[in-house]
């Protein structure tokens, strides 16, 4: 294992201190618990937007930080949800008087946390209302799993519902957005190579060199199943059709196409999966009418890409297009 | 024979040595079929445990004591899904454990409570692929022992020795719950982490048990 | 070699049409010859801005197409220059009819062919300014090399350099702020494990677990040195110690720290190796004013990073911070 | 004897099937010291150049119209630093070989107006471990040979087998011009690329000489 890192057990913690000195125009960072809140603090008002979970999805969640989106990001230990004790301050930090809506990724980990973090936080009579984002389609019935996982969907859900609460949407309101995103985001991943885990020292999982896992999650975890390498277009349609499919789109449909890269693809990688599922899309009467193609919700290192379909309404692609100041994501 | 503060805080030590020395394999185990970290996190959750025990300035009065600060403690220190898992059984067996020492009937209630715990917060039932399906046959057998006249010690050895049976027994199994589940079919065929950590845990109560009761 | 491609011969091409369509808004997309240039054609009376060199370095240069930086950009295969009759057009789409500056990376390929093609612009009565960027220390003494390298510190001369041409400032002066720019910036990297180029199907160097290369150039070339793994710390500063010396930072001196990720590295360990890169210059008694983190130069899935220092005056500053909209950078 | 229009196709189809054969070679040379795609370039160049020779409508008239096909073609096909020095080169080749047929003092102007264009371009001198090591010797071993009385053929096995050596004898050098210069040292041990695509094309060219000789 090779890693830019002094101590395992310090990568989150120092990892996080140079985001803050880089980023100290739109964030601040507090240590013991650690999470990160927007420069200036909670805006009166305004709802609040606090989300979180394992580190080492960089830029999600503290790259997201800022105006137009989150109020406060809450980094676990590497893969690892964060603990209560760090979730219920960012909520606290997040408050502008006006309620505070978390945003969690579907992982038993991170609803648990989040969960007792809530209870806390309520019962310092802060009015908290939780989203669970589960946009990965790869997780086929959720009778027989956990549900389906929260993976690059999470990026749209935490972008939209930001704008709605900084044009002063109330808590309700800002959630409904949320839930409305969350109903029309779905996404499925591929894994080239796998991440290696500071602290683990040898890679997720075992790949030979002409195997690939489909239907991959963003913590190392193997994929529903392992494929033989196949070119990047059909690798494409693999992951775009059921995508499609759960969302149902239809001819005369606007979506939103995001293809996320996991770490470690360069970006020439995830324009040519962009260029056929965009063809794909319309090939099925579908109007890309906005697009992502870059590194927002990563797996350390990993060799993959996502991709992630949002059904847009006028209102989705206002909020969409609505100005962000975050050190990942800017417009 | 009673299980005292003494060997609550020996049961934690024994707890804390076996989980650093099988961190890799915790690891490597969850590596498998999850995101590699159980070992990491129980450990991280250990240690913190142990800093918190030797901080103390003065001894704690109750089981419940110790096993409450093992909550607290696990609670804010491991994250993940088994932080609050544990966290949640740590606190419900601290509830019922309020008292100098336990005897059987105690240690029996005192699993019973934290199997209600994991259930309460994550849902699971036996079957499942996760440490339900240790600590359930360990609340069994600590009920059958207690029921048979078995002693505080003898209950927890036959605790530990289902939960490590209960451990071994969810290599088969399909996950249907946790990380592991997202891996269907695919998670057959190797040892749940969490049902693994937990065969620690009470082989190490049973372990400092056998120890105090000379 | 895994990767998400086709055919290899069409990774340019399939990626290039991808990120035109993505990016539609922004840039258009010429094919026969290969060019990308900015959504709208020359601005009339703007100096344009072409650059361009090998692929795989991406977001460069195409992802900095746009208003505030480049007019055109020119991609070559993977690593390899592009051809004079490809930079030619780029030249003509990007003239305004105030003139032309062509931004070029300093390697003996990217020069000869860039100056062929001047010859070919300038021959059509376009009047075209050629600056070489030649940042990396890593290259000691050009009398024994083909001189300095033009690795990150590139992206710094697109951005200030485009926000001169935007003001309005004309040929001569935009030339003059490019060169101020490539006098005052500095680079060197590291690599922590080689790429694979699509057509060449293994590393482009082989390292063993416990050695990384310092001194790495952004084609896969092998480094000055090879020595065997440290700290994050460390090598930071076997990075920026060279960076700082070369520029003979002084205390008083304010500076934009860029940290530059090569393709395969995750963000945190970039945030990692600014954090010390910032303690380092604070100990010297250095500000970092201005602060870039992320990966804008890379080499395919390369991992490793480079520190980048420019040295900043007001008016360096201030064209920095000037609106760029373009694929890569926006603000 | 002299060298006519026929052995110049000739010559660049055996340069071709040459580069195309030795395609993985050059890369890993230039692997070694460079950026690995060498023979990448002179494969895409050559290919390039042969599909303009299959579409040609009627044959050239002159050698030069055959070099300047190729010098054309490398130069907006090939990229990198081999695409304008090789371009040069045949360009330069070109306009002194304007004339239906070579003896062996047109070999000779040839081969020297080539390497003129290179260094032109480059700047290099012999000792960089450049394409020049092997140029420069040959055009040594083609001026000695005609001066000998050498006809045009046999200049061309000497050119050729001259610029072999040239191309071995980079092995130990340090490169001070090029990508391989970034080395250093490090650069020592190695055999430039453009040296050994610059041997294949003079051999392919003595090769062309032999079977036209007949
Ligand atoms: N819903 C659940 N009920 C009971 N135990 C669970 C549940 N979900 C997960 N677990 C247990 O948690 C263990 C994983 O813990 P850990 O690796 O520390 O957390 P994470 O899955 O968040 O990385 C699993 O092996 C399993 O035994
Ligand atoms: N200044 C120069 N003069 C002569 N030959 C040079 C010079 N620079 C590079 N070369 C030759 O070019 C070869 C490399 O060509 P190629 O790999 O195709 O281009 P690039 O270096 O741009 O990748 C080297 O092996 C060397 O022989
Ligand atoms: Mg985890
Ligand atoms: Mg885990
Ligand atoms: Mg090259
Ligand atoms: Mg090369």
């Amino acid at each position: 294992m090779k890693k830019l890192i002094n101590d395992p057990q310090n990568v989150v913690a120092e990892s996080v201190e140079g985001f803050g000195w880089a980023h100290a125009d739109i964030v601040a960072v507090s240590f013991d618990p650690d999470f990160v809140s927007r420069a200036g603090g909670a805006v009166a008002g305004k709802v609040g937007l606090v989300s979180g979970g394992g580190s080492g999805h960089e830029p999600l969640h503290a790259g997201f930080v800022g105006v137009g989106m989150l109020d406060a990001a809450v980094p676990g230990a590497v893969f690892t949800s964060p603990t209560p004790d760090q979730i219920a301050p960012a909520i606290a930090a997040a408050n502008g008087g006006a309620g505070v809506l978390a945003i969690v990724k579907n992982y038993t980990g991170d609803v648990l946390n989040f969960e007792t973090a809530v209870e806390l936080a309520e019962a310092d009579d802060i009015e908290v209302s939780t989203v669970i984002v589960n946009d990965d389609v790869a997780v086929l019935d959720s009778l027989y799993t956990a549900g389906r996982r929260g993976v690059a969907g999470t990026v749209c859900v935490e972008k939209i519902a930001g704008a709605a609460a900084e044009r002063g949407d109330n808590l309700a309101a800002v959630t409904a957005v949320a839930e409305h995103v969350i109903a029309n985001v779905r996404t499925m991943g591929v894994a080239l190579a796998a991440c290696t885990v500071p602290h683990a020292g040898q890679p997720s999982f075992d790949l030979t060199d002409d195997e690939i896992e489909i239907g991959i999650g963003i913590h190392g975890e193997p994929g529903r199943r392992r494929i033989p390498l196949a070119p990047a277009d059909d690798i494409t349609e693999m992951l775009l059709t059921p995508v499609a499919d759960d969302l149902a789109l239809a001819a005369g449909d606007d979506v939103l196409l995001f293809v996320n890269g996991m770490g470690g693809t360069p970006a020439s990688e995830l324009y040519i999966v962009y260029r056929q599922a965009r063809k794909l899309l319309e090939a099925r009467g579908v109007r890309v009418t906005r697009s992502l193609v870059g590194n927002y919700v990563t797996s350390l290192e990993m060799q993959g890409a996502s991709v992630t379909v949002l059904r847009l309404d006028s209102e989705l692609t206002a909020l969409w297009d609505a100005p962000v100041n975050t050190a990942a994501m800017h417009w | 024979m009673t299980l005292d503060v003494a060997w609550a805080v020996d049961w934690t030590r024994r707890t804390a040595d076996e989980v650093f020395a099988r961190r890799s394999e915790l690891n490597e185990l969850d590596r498998q079929i999850g995101d590699g970290d159980h070992g990491e996190n129980m450990a991280r959750g250990f240690t913190a445990v142990i800093a918190r025990l030797d901080a103390l300035e003065e001894p704690l009065g109750t089981v419940g004591d110790v096993l409450k600060l093992i909550a607290t403690t696990l609670m804010s220190k491991v994250g993940g899904a088994a932080g609050p898992l544990y966290g949640t059984a740590y606190l419900r067996a601290a509830k019922v454990s309020a008292t100098p020492a336990l005897d059987a009937p105690g240690v029996v209630a005192m699993l019973e409570a934290a199997l209600e715990g994991i259930v309460a917060r994550g849902k699971a039932t036996t079957g499942e692929k996760t440490m339900v399906d240790a600590w359930s046959p360990a609340v069994e057998a600590a009920v059958a022992g207690s029921t048979g006249g078995a002693d505080a010690a003898a209950v927890l050895v036959s605790a530990a020795s289902a939960a490590e049976l209960g451990a071994v027994a969810t290599i088969p199994l399909v996950a249907t719950k946790g990380r592991a589940s997202y891996l269907g079919e695919r998670s057959a065929g190797h040892q749940d982490p969490g049902a693994t950590s937990t065969a620690i845990v009470l082989r190490a109560a049973s372990d400092a048990a056998a120890a105090h009761g000379a």
